[in-house]
């Protein structure tokens, strides 16, 4: 084992060899500078692989030839050996990205540069407190030193306030450390800690003054101009290495300093805690008004830190998993942050718009997505397991407050990077200057990229939990993205067949309930999948997204405990959100889509810690026996799942999304992945069901949810002129119903809820499907621009048709199943009201389902429709093969319903609904499809053959022999019905389609911005006003903490 | 019964159904007519009308569709016949009942509007989906006093079974519904003015400045189906409201009675009030019906 | 007289040079005055170190001959705390180290706008 | 001059007349309206269709004769047509103003089985009230020819039989049965409503014998009339039968 000695030892041996033999070419200097930091790194993480391994004890290192605390030590341990490994690795590779830059400044900047990475090895590693200090100083001073490797203005401006501020803060430290060593006599930090400073008034100053050092070394949110002007001024390759190696030293600093502070749960703690907390949150909120790159870049690292401050603080509360929560985001944060500097280094696009060109080169977008997706949280990576963890924690421990302040902060840095992200994936791209690759920046951005997907496996296999999920459907992505240059029939075959495989594989593992879900995920997904096949070329990014978001779905419908639902949650998200963001014009959709999510989700986080709180394991079973606060607990997963069903108040996302969305990618988005949410919501309601407590209030509110949400959606479809927003539309409606259906809590309450949830799944599959692949045909997304449709294509006109029969409810078909079951369920439970404005959104309906048919297919053809062809074969066969669905499910319901009927009967007294044939009996009345189905058809048949033959002789008209008040008609334009079809019902209903939920967004999302443009406004630019924030940080500090006890 | 007597009667009663509806509607022409100071037209007008459509010789076709919308409305009306109990306590007359309740009722009056839209829209003219856009939203608009009614009876009733809700009535008119739920049954009753159609809510078809909206295009024997569609659906929506209200019929001669005074109470109030705009006619059907069809439930929900 | 002792005296004097020192570098606009200031302020915890090491009657922390070498004679006892004074050099190196950095960059910032008002270098800001 | 169209004389005397050689030519130009020019539109595939809005949108095609189908089902039919005549409400000249009274107490055209539709489609019969400017020609044949057979037309007033008070304007038409076949001419300037309702009485006659096949006159001579309306409307922009 070599010595970490050493590390300081090879360091300054090379340096000072370098310096001397100052005849060396620059390449060979610089070529030395890497094998020392390469030596470095070897060392260190042969420690660590020492101490992984588990025999090795930590080391103390004694300098000097005396022991502590007369001399200087340092400490190897665990802790120490990955931080300094982690160091010297993002020093390496940085060392590698900055190789050529170095070089412009001559050899000395190698020198500096292994300096800086050495000082932060022993800033570690020291247990002493005076050396920790110097060796602070020291990296102050090369940093300041290689911040000049960027040419410019800026860079000087901001070097210089970094090495002023970071002298203030080093000022203070010594002050402290001198007050210490007065009052205690040791300089050692295990003396310190011994000598317990805190407890006496004075030691409590000279504690005041170092924590306060190491606290300000984390630039708190706002007495951090400084560091903000260093992380965007600096060269992007070098912010990196001081954004997350110097970051990870301060934490460290101030791991160990916080010991001097007092014992776990002392004041400190929660101090920390509150300085974190307003980092994290204020440092996010700014980001949001934040247009140029890399100081979004600084905002976010600077959030982090104030994260891991917080984290810190909140060691009370995590116990023994600190370390975990730790180390996931740190490593988290370490990788993609370092990634995403290095990225911004190399795409130089100043603004987040100008990001658009990011795109040219894909691999790099994939880059890109990857960081994002890390720092946001989302699984596999480590930090997703981090927020996992510290929340369950949280929540245990009753630190609910924490909780909101945590994911508050993570849910606004989600606002700006996936805004970013959205500008680079959709963004208009019209900037005439591009971006070149070189080979030794690319190699260390796709080493972390690799490190970090690594790094999330590992953190997964970690825990117990972690290792319960399924892997294969993500391998199965990472395959898809691995063979996405193959033509697109290729790849669509192999995701099928995937696909197919799985639910073979799974199908014999799951209930009934999980049965009809997964039959919707994946044979829904296997059906709007083949109409992949219209497509041409490759379709580049279509597949992998598409399955990672099935590849949720599935991991939701198998979970079996709230990690692993969890994780298949927020993959699904991942996913439909790709998918929605290929649309055309989907890219502010795709934002609020994904923000409407991640807020979701964070409360369904918030909700799975609540429930468990005193459960032994977190099962997913532990939703049906939730011990503490239920209204909270499920109030909480209720609104998380609701934002996937876009119920009113939280469904703004939903039309945009859907409508802007691909062709088959609306069906998959709509008809499939909302019953997600609706999966959510059966769930949380057997919970309920099964629950002690009295719940019947939260159950009644989603009721009057659901019916509003059905009120609502459905008017607001009536005054669509685009018909994938009308179907959107109709989908907020449609989940309305199901919500309300399932919030009835009986069985024939949830007989109609699934009821809905199959014909829904068929027909607006259908319709989907249908609309879009006229919409691949015709170029259009306006209902007012088709028209006439019908001549070519009946087939698409027939499917449609069926589809809207189903949806309106009009027996015989199965749309009219739904309807019964709902009057049955709402007069049997007494819900008056809200069913009938349930049944009133039901009689709107009418109106945009008829102007979905009128306008496309019947009505005038457009000139320059003349041409159009039947819709792609490759549509229409899922299209029939769901109508048959349809059309069985209409003529035969009791097929589905009695053992529907049978599986509630779990959760439910079997007391609704019986049946006798065909026949269906409830308390209050009777109805059988088939019959009603065989009766409409021979009369509806023999009237046909009787007009047929009395009108044998008919003369086929032409589109404008029409009467006209003897006039022609001009054009086929102005002889269509379709702009604004419902002036008349909109002059009587007009208040109800006031956007007040639109307008109280955007005044919340205003209400943000604006506060970030006003807050921001203290960060001057002024290095003098950056020093006067740390003086004033340090007095408020001075009177929060000491305040009155002198 | 066997079941062919069962669609024997059936038919029967669509053939009595069906010319009363055609007399009606004679009848109510005639009372325009006379409350107009005419003399009116003979009151077997309808049928020479009738026979007239059905014997001209140019036949012209929009396309499937356009064939479709007669057919569809004609299902519709006597798929509300079917599935309505003609005469109460009689097997011969009860025609389909015994296979859907009142909802079924309720939903498959909209199975001919709907697919006559379409046909009618196939027609591609624009005044025919002027139309139809006005009659979707006054139809929108009725459903809501209609359900509540409804649920209003089924309430009261404990049922949804239009059988059961006329034999509850039995026994004298101080059974009705109309007297028994007095609310609810003049929720009903205005909730049938808008159904009928007549004015002022027969915006739907204005004459002269859409020119009869909805079935402008039809001609010669379509126009027939539609026309005798519409004498059935005159009957069966009196018919429906004779069996929620009125404590339905006992035999035909009650039958033709009520639907008649029924018919015409819509009628009356046609030519005494003039037309509504449609937004008019929307909002009217959220005041006062949608507050007496609150209150109709109200009265049951404590 | 027992205020004015020296230890005292110095104690007074380094806190007054901690103060100054703050005040100069958050009220002078110019670059160099803020080097300054920024010395007066190391200055100030130089003294403050070597101020709370002192001990009354005893001389520094070198062996020379000013500390008597007998046999029963414990150095440690002649010397004052001798870690204050080695902190103080290390502090005066690293203070020294900063300050050069500092004029440098001053001198780079000058070269870049010709002047030296701190408040002209805010290009990065908001 | 009774006897001839006043217009057709003019046509005549342009065209013996040399020296206006320039005026004939305008006169004898038919007009094609800038809308009705033929354009081109892009499909959404990128490729150009060329719109040709006269003839695109039309079906077209000839009408034909549809024949009685004879023997006493057509009497029961006749009778039933004469029973039930629906007026197409469209007024087309001064006359128009005797059409309402027939619908008023006074008159009570419906005792006789007359109603006014507002659409051809559901019309058999066409009251030409009047005198009929050219423009209003074009309007009535196109409502004339969607009407579905059998069919028939009433002239009212003098105007409609040799042009009246009109006869030598430069907008109205002399003779209406060289555009349209005319079943019953009602004479006078104008006809009271009486005479209208006696015309009525007329056709019903008429209907009733098996006499009003005036719609299989007009597809017999179809090329005929044809000819004359075009003559006459110089900016034909309709189909040659409007179905």
């Amino acid at each position: 084992m070599v010595s970490p000695i050493y590390i300081v030892a090879a360091a300054l041996g090379v340096g000072f060899a370098i310096g001397v033999l100052g005849k060396l070419g620059k390449n060979f200097s610089g070529i030395l500078a890497l094998l020392t930091i390469g030596f470095m790194t070897f060392v260190s993480s042969e420690w660590l692989y020492a101490f992984y391994v588990g025999n090795q004890v930590p080391t103390y290192i004694f300098t000097a030839g005396f022991k502590p605390p007369i001399s200087i030590n340092l400490l190897m341990g665990p802790k120490e050996a990955f931080l300094t490994t982690m160091v010297n690795f993002i020093g390496l590779l940085g060392g590698i990205y900055l190789f050529f830059n170095f070089g412009r400044k001559g050899r000395n900047a190698y020198v500096v540069y292994m300096v800086f990475l050495m000082s932060l090895n022993v800033v570690i590693m020291t247990r002493d407190i005076f050396n920790l200090f110097v060796f602070l100083e020291i990296s102050a001073i090369a940093t300041a030193g290689l911040i000049l490797i960027e040419r410019g203005n800026r860079a000087v401006g901001a070097g210089f306030k970094y090495i002023i501020a970071t002298s203030i803060i080093s000022s203070i430290l010594l002050i402290g450390i001198i007050f210490a060593y007065f009052y205690t006599g040791t300089l050692n930090i295990d003396g310190l800690v011994q000598a317990h400073l805190s407890t006496t008034a004075t030691g409590g100053i000279a504690v005041f003054l170092i924590m306060i050092a190491a606290v300000l070394e984390m630039k708190p949110f706002p007495a951090n101009g400084w560091g903000l002007d260093v992380y965007e001024g600096s060269h992007q390759g070098f912010s990196a290495v001081v954004s997350v190696a110097t970051a990870t030293a301060s934490y460290y600093v101030l791991y160990k300093l916080l010991a001097i502070a007092g014992p776990v749960g002392s004041q400190w703690d929660y101090y920390l805690a509150l300085m974190g907390a307003v980092t994290f949150i204020g440092s996010n909120l700014l980001g949001v008004k934040q247009k140029f790159a890399r100081r979004l870049l600084a905002y976010s690292s600077i959030g982090q830190l104030g994260l891991l401050m917080l984290i810190l603080g909140l060691r009370k509360y995590l116990g023994d998993n600190l370390d975990y929560v730790v180390l996931g985001i740190l490593i988290t944060n370490l990788f993609a942050k370092t990634g995403f500097f290095w990225l911004a280094g190399i795409v130089k696009a100043k603004t987040l718009k100008e990001w658009a060109i990011i795109r040219r080169k894909p691999f790099f977008l994939f880059l890109m997505g990857t960081f994002v997706f890390a720092l946001i949280g989302f699984p596999p990576f480590p930090s997703f397991f981090a927020k996992w963890t510290m929340v369950m924690n949280l929540a245990r421990q009753g630190g609910f407050g924490w909780i909101a302040v945590i994911l508050i902060g993570s849910f606004l840095e989600a606002i700006y990077l996936f805004r970013w992200f959205g500008y680079a994936v959709k963004g208009e791209d019209t900037y005439k200057y591009d971006f070149n690759i070189r080979w030794h920046k690319i190699t260390p951005i796709v080493i972390l990229v690799a490190a970090l997907y690594y790094a999330g496996y590992l953190t997964s296999q970690y825990t117990e939990l972690g290792r319960m999920i399924d892997f294969i459907p993500l391998f199965f992505v990472l395959v898809l993205f691995a063979i996405d240059f193959l033509p697109v029939a290729v790849k669509n075959t192999i995701a099928i067949l995937g696909m197919g495989t799985y639910f073979y594989f799974i199908y014999p593992d799951l209930d009934n309930l999980r049965l009809i879900f997964e039959v919707i995920f994946m044979v829904g997904g296997i059906l709007t999948l083949i109409a992949g096949y219209a497509y041409k070329g490759k379709r580049s990014g279509f597949y992998p997204v598409a399955i990672l978001m099935y590849a949720g779905l599935t991991g939701i419908i198998q979970a079996h405990t709230t990690l692993e639902f969890f994780f298949g949650w927020e993959l699904m998200t991942a996913g439909s959100y790709f998918l929605i963001i290929r649309g055309k014009r989907s890219m502010p959709h795709a934002l609020s889509y994904m923000l409407f999510s991640v807020a979701g989700a964070y409360a369904i986080l918030a909700g799975f810690g609540i429930a468990n709180i005193g459960q032994a394991f977190p099962s997913l079973d532990i939703m049906n026996n939730i011990q503490y606060f239920p209204n909270w607990a499920y109030g909480l997963l209720l609104i998380g799942f609701l934002t996937k069903t876009a119920s009113v108040g939280l469904h703004i996302w939903l039309p945009g999304a859907h409508g802007e969305a691909e062709s088959d990618v609306s069906p998959m988005v709509s008809a499939i992945l909302l019953k997600a949410g609706v999966f959510g919501i059966v769930l949380a309601l057997i919970g309920m069901s099964k629950s002690d407590f009295d719940l019947s209030a939260l159950a009644y509110t989603l009721g009057w949810i659901g019916a509003l949400t059905a009120l609502f959606g459905n008017i607001g479809a009536v005054f669509q002129e685009d018909a994938k927003r009308l179907l959107a539309y109709s989908s907020i409606g449609q989940l309305g119903y199901i919500v309300f259906a399932f919030a009835i809590m009986t069985q024939l309450g949830w007989l109609t809820g699934f009821t809905y949830v199959i014909n829904h799944f068929l027909y607006k599959a259908v319709l989907f499907l249908t609309v879009g692949a006229i919409v691949l045909r015709v170029g259009t997304h306006n209902m007012y621009e088709m028209g006439g449709l019908i001549k070519k294509m009946p087939w698409a006109f027939f499917a449609v048709l069926i589809g809207i029969i189903a949806l309106s409810g009009v027996p015989p078909l199965s749309g009219f199943t739904g309807k019964w079951l709902f009057y049955n369920a709402i007069i049997e439970k007494g819900w008056y009201f809200q069913g009938v404005i349930a049944m009133f959104a039901g009689g709107i309906a009418f109106l945009y389902l008829y102007r979905l048919i009128q306008t496309i297919f019947l009505g005038q053809l457009k000139d320059n429709h003349r041409n159009v062809k039947e819709i792609s074969i490759w549509f229409l066969i899922p299209i029939y093969t769901l109508l048959t669905g349809i059309l069985v499910f209409s003529y035969e319901p009791q097929w589905v319903l009695k053992p529907l009927g049978n599986m509630i009967a779990q959760y439910f007294p079997n007391n609704g609904l019986h049946w006798e044939g065909s026949y269906a009996y409830s308390h209050l009345g009777y109805w059988t499809g088939a019959g009603v189905a065989a009766t409409v058809s021979v009369v509806f048949v023999i009237a046909f053959i009787l007009l047929k033959i009395m009108t044998r002789k008919a003369h086929k008209l032409e589109q404008f022999d029409i009467v006209f008040s003897g006039e022609r008609p001009e054009r086929p334009e102005t002889t269509h019905i379709a702009y604004n079809m419902y002036a008349g019902f909109y002059k009587a209903v007009w208040p109800l389609t006031v956007p007040l939920v639109e307008r109280f967004w955007t005044w919340m999302s205003d209400l943000v911005h604006e506060t970030a443009g006003f807050v921001r406004r203290i960060y001057s630019g002024n290095g003098q006003a950056y020093m006067l924030h740390i003086i004033l940080y340090i007095i408020i500090l001075y009177f929060i903490t000491i305040g009155g006890n002198i | 019964m066997s079941i062919y007597a069962k669609l024997a009667y059936t038919l029967l009663g669509l053939f009595i159904v069906l010319n009363w509806g055609m007399l009606m509607s004679a009848t109510f022409r005639k009372i325009v007519a006379r409350v107009a100071g005419r003399h009116g037209i003979p009151f077997y007008q309808p049928w020479i009308d009738l026979i007239k459509n059905a014997g001209v010789r140019t036949t012209l076709s929009h396309g499937f569709m356009f064939y479709l919308g007669p057919v569809f409305r004609f299902t519709g009306a006597v798929g509300m016949f079917l599935f309505m109990p003609a005469l109460f306590g009689s097997d011969m007359w009860s025609n389909f009942s015994f296979q859907g309740d009142l909802i079924l009722l309720l939903y498959f009056q909209s199975f001919g509007m709907l697919g006559m839209a379409i046909g009618a829209g196939d027609g591609g003219h624009p005044h025919s989906t002027i139309g139809i856009s006005r009659g979707l939203a006054q139809h929108a608009a009725i459903e809501l006093p209609m359900i509540l009614g409804v649920i209003s009876l089924a309430i009261q009733y404990h049922t949804l079974s239009l059988n059961e809700i006329i034999a509850a009535q039995q026994g004298g008119f101080q059974h009705w519904t109309i007297f028994t739920n007095p609310i609810a049954g003049i929720t009903l009753l205005l909730a049938a003015l808008g159904a009928m159609g007549h004015s002022p809510f027969n915006l739907v078809k204005a004459p002269n400045e859409i020119p009869i909206g909805p079935p402008t295009e039809y001609h010669g024997t379509y126009l027939g189906v539609l026309m005798s569609s519409g004498a059935i659906l005159h009957v069966i929506e009196a018919a429906l409201f004779m069996n929620l209200l009125f404590g339905g019929a006992t035999n035909w001669l009650e039958y033709i009675v009520k639907t008649f005074l029924i018919y015409f109470y819509s009628v009356f109030v046609g030519v005494v009030f003039p037309r509504f705009k449609i937004e008019q006619s929307v909002v009217w059907f959220f005041k006062i019906p949608l507050a007496l069809g609150i209150l109709a439930i109200l009265i049951y929900s404590f | 007289m027992e205020y004015l002792q020296l230890g005292r005296i110095s104690l007074i004097i380094s806190f007054l040079l901690i103060i100054i020192g703050f005040w100069g570098i958050l009220s002078q606009k110019n670059i160099i005055k803020i080097i300054v200031s920024f010395t007066i302020l190391d200055t100030g915890i130089n003294v403050l170190i070597v101020s709370l090491g002192y001990l009354k009657g005893r001389t520094a922390p070198i062996i020379d001959a000013s500390v008597s070498q007998g046999p029963n004679h414990n150095v440690l006892n002649a010397i004052v705390d001798p870690v204050p004074q080695a902190l103080v050099l290390t502090a005066i190196v690293i203070g020294f180290g900063v300050t050069a950095l500092l004029l440098a960059y001053a001198m780079k910032l000058f070269k870049a706008k010709r002047t030296l008002e701190i408040n002209q270098f805010n290009d990065l800001k908001w | 001059m009774s006897e001839l169209d006043i217009n057709d004389k003019v046509n005549e005397m342009l065209h013996k007349s040399e020296h206006n050689a320039a005026a004939a030519e305008c006169f004898e130009k038919t007009f094609v309206r800038p809308e009705d020019e033929e354009r081109e539109v892009i499909a959404p595939d990128g490729s150009i269709i060329k719109v040709n809005p006269i003839y695109d949108y039309f079906s077209g095609k000839k009408p034909t004769e549809e024949k009685p189908c004879g023997g006493v089902v057509e009497k029961f039919l006749n009778w039933a047509r004469a029973e039930s005549i629906w007026v197409l409400g469209f007024g087309t000249g001064c006359g128009s103003i005797e059409i309402p009274p027939l619908m008023t107490p006074r008159f009570d055209a419906f005792r006789f089985g007359v109603q006014m539709r507002p659409t051809p489609r559901q019309s058999n019969a066409f009251i030409i009230s009047g005198y009929l400017s050219v423009k209003t020609l074009k309007r009535v044949i196109r409502s004339y020819e969607q009407m579905p057979s059998p069919k028939y037309i009433l002239a009212l007033g003098s105007c409609t039989i040799n042009g009246g008070m009109y006869y030598d304007s430069y907008s109205t038409i002399n003779r209406l049965d060289k555009y349209l076949p005319v079943d019953v001419y009602i004479a006078g300037c104008m006809p009271r409503p009486e005479a209208l309702l006696a015309g009525f009485m007329k056709l019903k006659e008429l209907i009733k014998a098996g006499k009003a096949e005036k719609a299989n006159e007009y597809a017999r001579n179809f090329d005929e009339y044809k000819a004359n309306q075009k003559k006459i409307i110089k900016d034909w922009n309709m189909p040659d039968y409007n179905w």
